[in-house]
């Protein structure tokens, strides 16, 4: 088993949410694939941690478990705002500021 | 690849096996979550991923980070998603279709391309060195040496940290907070006022909505003697929110069946 | 009296805060300042000039002060006979600028206060652009006069000035940010060879690949050349001086384009005397179709005040080519050629501002037959005209004339054609005087009134250097002809002898 | 792994505790402090703490350490210039903030709501802006001396979350100023993923998570570079956008445009020096040796940022979004600095930052002055004939727009200079040509402004510049006093960047 | 050679005069002409001055040098302002000054009525100083500034009465044609700095020994197409027609006694250079020969007083050019012929101004006829310069007219041959159109208007012509009696050896006399015999048409040079409009346009603005993946 595989497969859903990103309308979906990318970079510190033998990159991980749990409340806490002045929660509903 | 490959003792075949069946489910799970059409089942296939990764990152010897994958980010985080999605309507579903023009053909292209080649360069890496495995590392137990690192090496972030919270609950509590302008009115001044005001159409109370009558729900305005709707029976809220229906379609001698049929 | 550079730049500018103290309403008092404080600057530079040591081919009077230690920067001037000529020449335009444009600035967006303001700046950059020795502080001059000069048109113009104003910017600035990365190359390589430096004289011993020394070169040149104006370069100048008033066009085709010119001979010719060589052709071919295409636009124009600087194009043309000739008589001529061009340009511009303040339209089939009713103004047009078309006896004939041997003997076919716009001259001069001037009065022009005294004061200064300096142009030459001949040697040209035909 | 004790200098982490430390003492007046009092005890304690903080940073300015926080930051010439720049932009900025004119009178009200009405008409004030702004700035002040990828990312967060918040906090124009902190903050999380991601690749590659690991690992590498490029690339993406350069640009208009105008001032302009400081720092130090591999990909994006902005700002009909582009451009020019890779372009990038910093407040504090009945005006067609109706105002703005513009005799001009010149010394001559070209495109826009403010007539539609408030103008005069200064007389600044301006490691 | 610090005030007088008269403006006019006039004859005193210090010299001593000051110094090109006075000069100076105040004079009162003869005054002193300068400088630079100065006169003086636009366009062109002459004199003063290496008359007699023909040959090329400008030689000759716009006195001086040779006097003043380049003396030759048809031909059909007596003048210079053109031999014989036409011509233009002034102006001839009888004076004047010109002896004409002939015959070869009879005939032409013009005016029935009252003219205009006249008359004689010119102007040429004589002068002169019966049978035949018509017939022959147009010298100068000038112009302007000017504001607008379109990539759409990053990372990817 090649701890590679990992990695792959990080990319794959790192991929997978960055897609998502673009074509997902719903802010809160948008959202939930970034987050996806962030578990994606966290699988490969993971992985980076096992293959160096080093925990530094589980630390890391760690952190940005802490950092992207502060980044949901704030997001969604905006997004909760968006979307009481507007009634959407559609990111394409919010394009009055353009060109 | 040579250098990467890892032969960590007796849990390399079932690691592979474990990886091979829920890799794809991963896999198919992020996926699902672009493609299936309401938010909420997207959030429950993130938590699947989530718990899939959790799993994974046990097996990669990051015992503290599966334990915490799954008890803060799937059990807190996740969560957290969900109630705003209730609180934003729980039933609203996406349109997949694309409205942006040219969009989704660059954004397949993209991560076609994006995907295809950050892959392949993966698989051109080399490190120049063998990878390691965490036994060593985690010879005191991963949590003691996580801890020990995080609360000598990585102190400060960890302190700052802090800081990045009391900014979350700061901010949530600005976008959200209402605070009080005006002092709530007592019930002696509501009251006043109710008698004072320009009418005493008011002055028994306002017409409780039309449930039952002809429908079942709040958002139906009741009837008047003279069989006309009563507008200010609907709750405020609903009104200003919209939700209201609209009354024309209950006055009496125009009943429309087809709102009932389509409850 | 004062000899120093330094105090002669503050002069203006201490002339321009006194103005700026005064109260909005006091207008006449702003006027009265201005006009001072240029005399006393026009003095102070002619004493300098008595002060100047002919036959020094060093530069003289210099300051060095370190500005911006960190790159190497110093507020270094000082002058030689082609810095002293043209500061000369700034300095005694000025009042008279002042004094013919007394009433130009009415009518602008602002008050008068803030056009007096803007030319006493002005004037001290223009003293400074010629006087720096430093190439930084000459580029921060250089980029820093258009501000003024952008507002002056803008702010004071007619007809469409602000985009005159903007097309002058825009064309001046593309032109400085070139110079400016030529600049910053320079700057570099002085690093590499012995300490940033921006002081022209280290800079000219640079040594350069030759690849180097012709883009950094171009980078100058095409800077130059849009501020002198050559040809393809020029359209800007037309525009702008359609819309400055006659004051601003003087101080702008007067002194500011020169600082093209001056800029080709103190920059081009001395930092890259291998680059100049290499493209000298490409040049002169540019200033000969300069002066014939300038002169065919000028026959073409209905408007007196393109006209004028379509004229100017063409002048360009000689000065530029009499610059890179490469000859002392190329060189000195075309020094001389930029002092003539100041005054025969000013006198255009001032008479031709009177005659199109007086009739209300700048066209020239609106005019006809001035003579008989303004002779004074009739006869100063038509003496800057014949200054204009190089007149033996006017001061821009011994420099056109001295451009044109000096080109003849190296680069004959150049000179032979440029000699042609000798005989365009005569008809982008004479027409506009036949319209203009001549012919019966037609409507409009009747009641027109003569110029008045301070009018007159302010032309006879004018036209009694352009004959004076045609039949004795010796004090100027005396002045330039050792700069000149210091710069051909530094370039390791000597004047081609007579080849006494093949015999 | 034997665990070693954490020992923090104190002293030297004394400008971000200072300011951490008024940041709770300012959450907790949210809760205590009347509503009466709160806006000035706020502004006090803001102030007071952002200048301690400036004298406890020039107190520490010749120190030099890297164990400042168990090997979590670098204290060195650099961090110490950058972190004094933020701190005088956030002061600057924060004379703004104070101008409550700018800010929804309730966050959590709707727009258009009876609410909303009674709570501008009771004069509430969302005065927790103070206390973000103060985290912002904190975070601010970590990112350009963080050492470690951790602590880069968590100041990357810091700084991020508080502006998302601020965003949306507009008084006018809600809607807008809200769906700006949506983009900005979805677009901002998505680059952090993406740096997150980068910050991965850098550690599998060199098995440290540490500035000095990764670059110890650059220079004695064994493998290949697939690692560290991909790790490069995706770190630069995060980077890239905070800076605000070409194809990462694209948030940086519409949220320069939603946001309050204070915000904006002090987004653009610190952010910027913060996130070039970081950037410095990690190519400076840990990616100096890969040069080979990263120069080419800033070279193109550099000329492409410049050119893009300035060819965009041509067409923009709103001040903001004018101004976003122009500091898109100029991200271009600043990443000249990078790509030169020399003392003389950490010097000149320093310079740069902070001169363009305070020009940009100085313009920013401009365009809150310029209003009507509906609070500010942005539209570029009704700040015709400003210049006759508010000479000062306006010339204080062409000031700036020349400053930027990078005309001589203002500190856009040297830092122009400087910046340009690094980089043709490091050999890099494209991107100075095309920072040349793309200047003179810009000043195509920036003179399009000025003659619009001083060679148009005005039109008469209730535009008018409200008379400034203390703060404000003195933020103006500072900015200006500033700009024409280092224009004219930067030697001594010059000399002091660089005296201090070398990266310890 | 001597030096003289007196010379300069032949210059400064009639300079001082202009100044004054100008610059004091309407206050002079009450004795501006007095002034003008008394300025014209001390400068006349002083040449005669002059010419006796002069005559008191040896011949190698003669000329006279002074020195003013430094006026060009360049590296090796130093061109003193220094004035030179010589056998040659001194015969200009007398010439120039003599008649001039004989012309001033004559104008006093023929200008008596305009509003603006002090200014009148002012031109003609002006003109009197910058040919004198042209005669005196000595060097090329020198004598161009006169040079150009008398075209300024001139165009002053033919636009006096610019007022009518025909005026005003008349002076415009004769400017402009003398600016390609003069233009010529730049390309001459260009190759021999560039050659031999200075510009001074002395400097280049020193070195042309030594100078290889081909440059002494373009030289001489150059300075015969400044010539050509002045003097209205062909193809240059358009505009002296045109010029008679300008008041009578003014065709006297100018554009017939004194300026338009010019020409002559710089092809013999450069005769060091014309003797060592046979070529370009050979078109010398050839150039004098055309005009000589030329203007005869041009003069047979004109109606104009003045514009037939122009035609003459261009035809005569013809001769002169010729004269000059033939080598050593010919400079003094061209001088000559110069000198007594300054006396008959200007006489005859007086005459011509005198008949207009009793005829309210009218120029056309055919509304003349039968003056003699109001006009005795200006008859018998105008009869002698009549005489004169056709070289009738002892008049003045036949001494200077034959000795051209004689000379041309005796050039040797078909050449000679061809020369003389082009001589001869000009001659025969000569005499049929100045009896056609003598007929015309002052004999047969008058055809006059009814308003004209034809009278004599006062003293002031009829004696300058009467002293003329006596010029006419005796002048020939005078100067040729003893070869005196010829051996007075001897020191200046180089010598010559003896021609063989083809023709021996006595039949010379018998063909010529029996050229000129000839020219005054015919024309005594056509005019006098048959009524003249007082309007111009139309149904003549091709021939007459084009002569009547000048030989189709404008519309030739029109359609070659005017229109495609006009055309090239106008195209410049728009290719400068559109082309070059557009080329920057397309720029602009491509800037403007790419903004504008880029613009849309900023959509609104915070997806978009994803997929841009994504874009981004993607390319940076693909980067990657390429370099490694």
């Amino acid at each position: 088993m090649d701890a590679a595989n990992y990695l792959y497969l990080s990319a794959l859903l790192f991929t997978i949410g960055a897609v998502g990103v673009v074509v997902r309308r719903n802010a809160i979906v948008v959202f939930m694939c970034i987050e996806l990318m962030l578990n994606a970079a966290n699988l490969a510190f993971v992985t980076f941690s096992r293959i160096n033998g080093d925990l530094n990159g589980q630390v890391v991980a760690f952190f940005t478990m802490v950092v992207a749990a502060c980044e949901v409340v704030v997001g969604l806490a905006i997004i909760v705002t968006i979307y009481r002045s507007r009634r959407s929660a559609s990111v394409d509903d919010a394009s009055l500021l353009k060109r | 690849m040579v250098d990467l490959a890892i032969s960590v003792g007796t849990t390399q075949n079932p690691e592979a096996i474990l990886f091979w069946v829920l890799a794809p489910l991963t896999v198919a799970a992020a996926l699902g979550m672009l493609l299936v059409k309401k938010a909420v089942h997207s959030a429950i296939l993130m938590a699947s991923v989530m718990i899939n990764l959790a799993i994974f990152y046990i097996a990669q010897d990051a015992l503290f980070l599966g334990i915490v994958q799954i008890v803060v980010y799937t059990g807190a985080v996740m969560m957290l998603f969900l109630f705003i999605l209730m609180l934003v309507g729980v039933d609203s579903s996406d349109s997949l279709t694309e409205t942006i023009t040219g969009l989704r053909p660059i954004a397949i292209v993209a991560s076609v391309g994006f995907g295809g080649l950050l892959i392949s360069l993966i698989g051109r890496a080399t490190l120049g060195r063998s990878a390691v495995g965490l036994s060593e590392a985690n010879m005191n137990g991963n949590v003691k040496g996580l801890a020990s690192l995080l609360f000598s090496t990585y102190v400060w972030p960890f302190e700052v940290v802090s800081a990045l919270l009391i900014t979350a609950a700061l901010g949530a509590m600005v976008l959200a907070h209402h605070q009080r302008i005006q002092t709530r009115p007592t019930q002696r001044e509501m009251s006043t006022a109710r008698f004072r005001g320009e009418s005493l159409a008011n002055a028994a109370g306002l017409p409780g909505p039309g449930v039952y009558a002809r429908h079942n729900a709040v958002d139906v305005p009741a009837l008047l003697p003279d069989g006309t709707p009563a507008a200010n029976s609907i709750n405020a809220t609903l009104k200003a929110r919209g939700d209201m229906l609209t009354s024309g379609s209950f006055e009496l001698g125009k009943v429309d069946t087809s709102a009932e049929e389509e409850k | 009296m004062l000899n120093s550079l330094t105090l002669l730049m503050a002069l203006p500018i201490i002339g321009s805060i006194v103005v700026a103290l005064l109260p909005k309403t006091k207008e006449t008092l702003a006027k009265q300042v201005a006009l001072i404080t240029t005399l006393i600057v026009a003095g102070a530079t002619i004493a300098m000039a008595v002060n100047f040591q002919r036959d020094n081919v060093d530069l003289q009077f210099v300051e060095k002060y370190s500005w911006i230690p960190t790159f190497g920067i110093n507020f270094a001037v000082g002058i030689d006979g082609l810095a002293l000529v043209l500061i000369l020449m700034s300095t005694v335009l000025a009042p008279i600028v002042v004094l013919a444009g007394w009433n130009e600035a009415h009518g602008g967006r602002w008050s008068v206060k803030v056009f007096y303001i803007l030319i006493l700046v002005l004037e001290t950059m223009m003293i400074g652009v010629f006087a720096a020795t430093d190439v930084f502080l000459f580029y921060v001059i250089f980029e820093a006069m258009l501000i003024p000069v952008y507002f002056l048109i803008g702010g004071y113009g007619t007809g469409q000035r602000s985009a005159a104003a903007v097309k002058f910017l825009i064309y001046s600035l593309f032109g400085g940010l070139l110079m400016l990365a030529s600049i910053i190359g320079l700057y570099v390589m002085s690093g590499a060879q012995g300490g940033h430096t921006f002081d022209l004289q280290a800079l000219s011993q640079l040594e350069m690949s030759s690849t180097t020394q012709n883009f950094l070169f171009l980078g100058f040149f095409i800077a130059f050349a849009i501020k002198a104006p050559l040809w393809p370069l020029h359209t800007w100048l037309p525009d702008a001086a359609d819309s400055a008033t006659p004051g601003t066009s003087v101080l702008l085709l007067g002194v500011l384009d020169k600082v093209g010119t001056f800029g080709m001979i103190r920059y081009c010719l001395t930092l890259f005397p291998d680059a100049s060589k290499t493209f000298t052709p490409m040049i002169l071919v540019l200033s000969v179709i300069s002066i014939v295409y300038g002169a065919f636009l000028a026959i073409g124009q209905r408007d007196l005040k393109r006209l004028i600087a379509f004229t100017s194009i063409s002048h360009f043309g000689f000065i530029t080519m009499g610059i890179f000739a490469m000859t002392s008589q190329g060189q000195s001529g075309a020094t001389l050629y930029m002092f003539n061009h100041g005054f025969s340009t000013a006198a255009l511009f001032l008479v031709g501002g009177w005659m199109i303040s007086r009739r209300g339209s700048s066209t020239i089939a609106d005019f006809g037959g001035l003579q008989r009713v303004t002779p004074v103004m009739a006869w100063s047009f038509f003496l800057a005209g014949m200054s204009s078309l190089a007149l033996p006896g006017m001061s821009s004939f011994v420099s056109e004339f001295l451009v044109l041997v000096g080109t003849f003997t190296r680069y004959p076919v150049h000179a032979v054609i440029a000699t042609f716009g000798i005989v365009l001259a005569a008809l982008y001069i004479l027409i506009p005087v036949q319209k203009a001037l001549h012919g019966p009065t037609t409507a409009g022009n009747e009641n027109l009134s003569d110029l008045n005294l301070r009018e007159k004061i302010a032309i006879a200064p004018v036209i009694a250097i352009i004959i004076a300096l045609g039949f004795y142009p010796s004090p100027l030459l005396k002045v330039i002809n050792p700069a000149s001949a210091h710069v051909i040697a530094q370039m390791g040209f000597t004047d081609p002898a007579p080849t006494n035909g093949d015999k | 792994m034997e665990f070693t004790t954490p020992v923090l200098n104190y002293t030297l982490l004394s400008p971000i505790l200072i300011l951490l430390g008024a940041a709770l003492i300012s959450v907790l007046v949210e809760a205590f402090v009347s509503k009466a009092l709160r806006p000035i005890t706020q502004l006090s304690i803001t102030l007071g703490a952002l200048v301690l903080a400036l004298v406890q940073v020039w107190r520490i300015r010749n120190e030099q350490s890297l164990t400042a926080a168990m090997g979590s930051v670098i204290i060195d010439g650099p961090a110490v210039l950058m972190q004094a720049s933020i701190l005088i932009i956030s002061i600057i900025s924060v004379f703004l903030i104070a101008d409550t004119e700018h800010f929804t009178a309730l966050a959590a009200s709707l727009p258009g709501s009876d609410e909303e009405r009674q709570a501008v008409q009771s004069g509430n004030q969302v005065t927790e802006v103070y206390p973000l702004t103060l985290f912002a700035v904190s975070g601010m002040l970590l990112f350009p001396i963080s050492s470690d990828l951790i602590t880069l990312f968590v100041a990357l967060e810091m700084l991020s979350l508080p502006l998302y918040l601020m965003a949306g906090l507009s008084r006018r124009r809600r809607l807008a100023s809200q769906e700006s902190a949506l983009k900005y903050f979805l677009l901002g999380a998505f680059s952090s993923a993406f740096f997150l991601f980068g910050a991965a690749f850098l550690y599998g590659y060199s098995a440290s998570v540490t500035f000095a690991g990764i670059r110890d690992a650059v220079v004695g590498s064994g493998g290949n570079d697939v690692f560290l490029l991909i790790g490069i690339s995706f770190l630069s993406v995060g980077l890239l956008f905070k800076v605000g350069a070409v194809p990462f640009h694209a948030w940086s208009p519409d949220v320069y445009q939603g946001s309050p105008t204070p915000v904006t001032a002090f987004m653009a302009a610190a952010t910027k020096v913060a996130a070039f400081g970081a950037m410095l720092r990690i190519y400076y130090t840990s990616f100096a040796n890969a040069q080979w591999s990263w120069t080419p990909m800033l070279t193109v994006i550099a000329i492409v940022t410049m050119v893009f902005g300035s060819l965009v700002a041509i067409a923009q009909r709103d001040v903001k979004r004018m101004l976003a582009y122009s500091s898109i451009a100029h991200a271009g020019f600043l990443l000249t600095g990078v790509i030169a890779l020399n003392k003389a372009g950490l010097e000149a990038s320093i310079f740069y930052l902070f001169a363009y910093g305070i020009a940009t407040v100085g313009g920013f504090a401009i365009v809150t002055l310029v209003r009507d009945a509906a609070g500010e005006v942005t539209d570029l067609n009704r700040w015709k004939g400003l210049g006759k109706r508010s000479p000062w105002v306006a010339t204080a703005f062409a000031g700036f727009l020349l400053s930027f513009a990078g005309i001589p005799l203002t500190s856009g001009f040297i830092g122009k200079f400087s910046i340009f010149s690094a980089a043709y010394e490091s050999g890099a001559k494209s991107v100075v040509i095309a920072g040349v070209l793309s200047s003179a495109i810009a000043a195509f826009f920036y003179i399009r402004v000025i003659v619009l403010m001083f060679f148009t007539d005005p039109v008469e539609d209730g535009t008018s510049v409200e008379i400034p408030s203390a703060l404000t103008s003195l933020s103006v005069i500072f900015a200006m006093i500033v700009t024409i200064a280092l224009g004219v007389f930067p030697a001594p600044v010059l000399n002091l960047i660089s005296d201090l301006a070398t990266f310890i490691r | 050679m001597t030096t003289s610090n007196s010379l300069v005030y032949l210059i400064a007088l009639p300079l001082l005069g202009a100044t004054i008269l100008l610059l004091a403006g309407r206050r002079a006019d009450k004795w501006g002409h007095l002034l003008g006039t008394l300025m014209s004859a001390s400068s006349f005193g002083v040449g005669l001055y002059q010419l006796s210090q002069m005559l008191s010299r040896s011949n190698e001593a003669r000329p006279v040098t002074q020195k003013l000051f430094e006026w060009i110094s360049v590296g090796t090109f130093n061109v003193d302002a220094g004035l030179l006075l010589d056998q040659l000069s001194i015969c200009f100076v007398l010439l120039i000054t003599g008649v001039g105040t004989l012309i001033h004079i004559y104008s006093i009162s023929y200008m008596s009525h305009d509003h603006d003869r002090r200014r009148f005054f002012a031109y003609l002193n002006l003109f009197i100083a910058a040919m004198l300068l042209l005669v005196l400088g000595n060097s090329y630079l020198n004598l161009y500034v006169g040079w150009e100065g008398v075209g300024l006169a001139s165009y002053l003086l033919i636009g006096f009465w610019n007022q009518k636009p025909a005026y005003a366009t008349a002076s415009k062109k004769a400017f402009v044609m003398n600016r390609i002459g003069d233009m010529g004199l730049s390309f001459a003063i260009m190759i021999a700095f560039a050659t031999i290496g200075t510009v001074s008359f002395e400097g280049i007699k020193e070195h042309a020994h030594h100078t290889s023909t081909g440059a002494l040959t373009a030289i001489g090329i150059m300075l015969l197409v400044a010539a050509t400008g002045k003097s209205a030689q062909f193809p240059l000759q358009a505009w002296l027609g045109d010029a008679m716009a300008g008041p009578t006195p003014v065709s006297a001086l100018i554009h017939a006694a004194t300026m338009v040779t010019a020409g002559v006097y710089l092809i013999t003043r450069s005769n060091f250079i014309f003797d060592a380049a046979p070529t370009a003396q050979l078109l010398v030759v050839i150039v004098g020969a055309i005009t000589l048809l030329f203007g005869a031909l041009i003069g047979t059909a004109k109606d104009d007083i003045k514009k037939a007596l122009a035609a003459s003048t261009m035809s005569q210079i013809g001769y002169m050019i010729l004269g000059a053109g033939l080598g050593p031999v010919g400079y003094a014989f061209a001088i000559m012929h110069l000198l007594t036409h300054g006396f008959f011509k200007a006489g005859m233009f007086l005459g011509a101004g005198s008949v207009m002034h009793g005829m309210n102006d009218e120029v056309n001839m055919r509304k003349y006829g039968a003056l003699r009888k109001f006009m005795p004076i200006t008859f018998v004047t105008f009869g002698l310069g009549y005489l004169a010109i056709l070289g009738v002896p002892p008049f003045a004409g036949f001494y200077s007219k034959d000795m051209i002939i004689e000379t041309a015959f005796n050039s040797g070869g078909t050449k000679g041959i061809i020369l003389g009879v082009v001589t001869l005939l000009g001659a025969g032409i000569t005499a049929f159109y100045m009896t056609r013009v003598m007929i015309l005016t002052f004999t047969g029935k008058s055809r006059w208007d009814a308003e004209a009252h034809p009278h004599e003219s006062p003293i002031l205009m009829w004696l300058p012509m009467a002293i003329l006249a006596v010029g006419s008359v005796s002048s020939g004689f005078l100067l040729s009696r003893g070869d005196a010119l010829v051996n007075w102007l001897a020191p200046l040429f180089e010598h010559h050896g003896e021609h063989e004589e083809l023709l021996a002068p006595i039949v010379v002169s018998g063909l010529a006399l029996a050229m000129v019966a000839i020219g005054v049978a015919v024309a005594f035949l056509k005019y006098s015999r048959q009524e003249v018509a007082a309007v111009a017939p139309e149904n003549v022959s091709v021939f007459t048409k084009i002569a009547r147009q000048d030989l189709m010298q404008d519309s030739f100068n029109e359609a070659v040079f005017m229109r495609p000038g006009q055309l090239l112009t106008s195209a410049l302007v728009k290719t400068d409009e559109h082309v070059i000017d557009g080329a920057v504001r397309g720029v602009a607008q491509l800037a403007l346009g790419s903004g504008s379109v880029l613009r849309g990539v900023q959509s609104g759409f915070v997806r978009s603005y994803a997929a841009l990053i994504l874009i981004g990372a993607a390319l940076l990817i693909a980067a990657i993946w390429v370099v490694i």
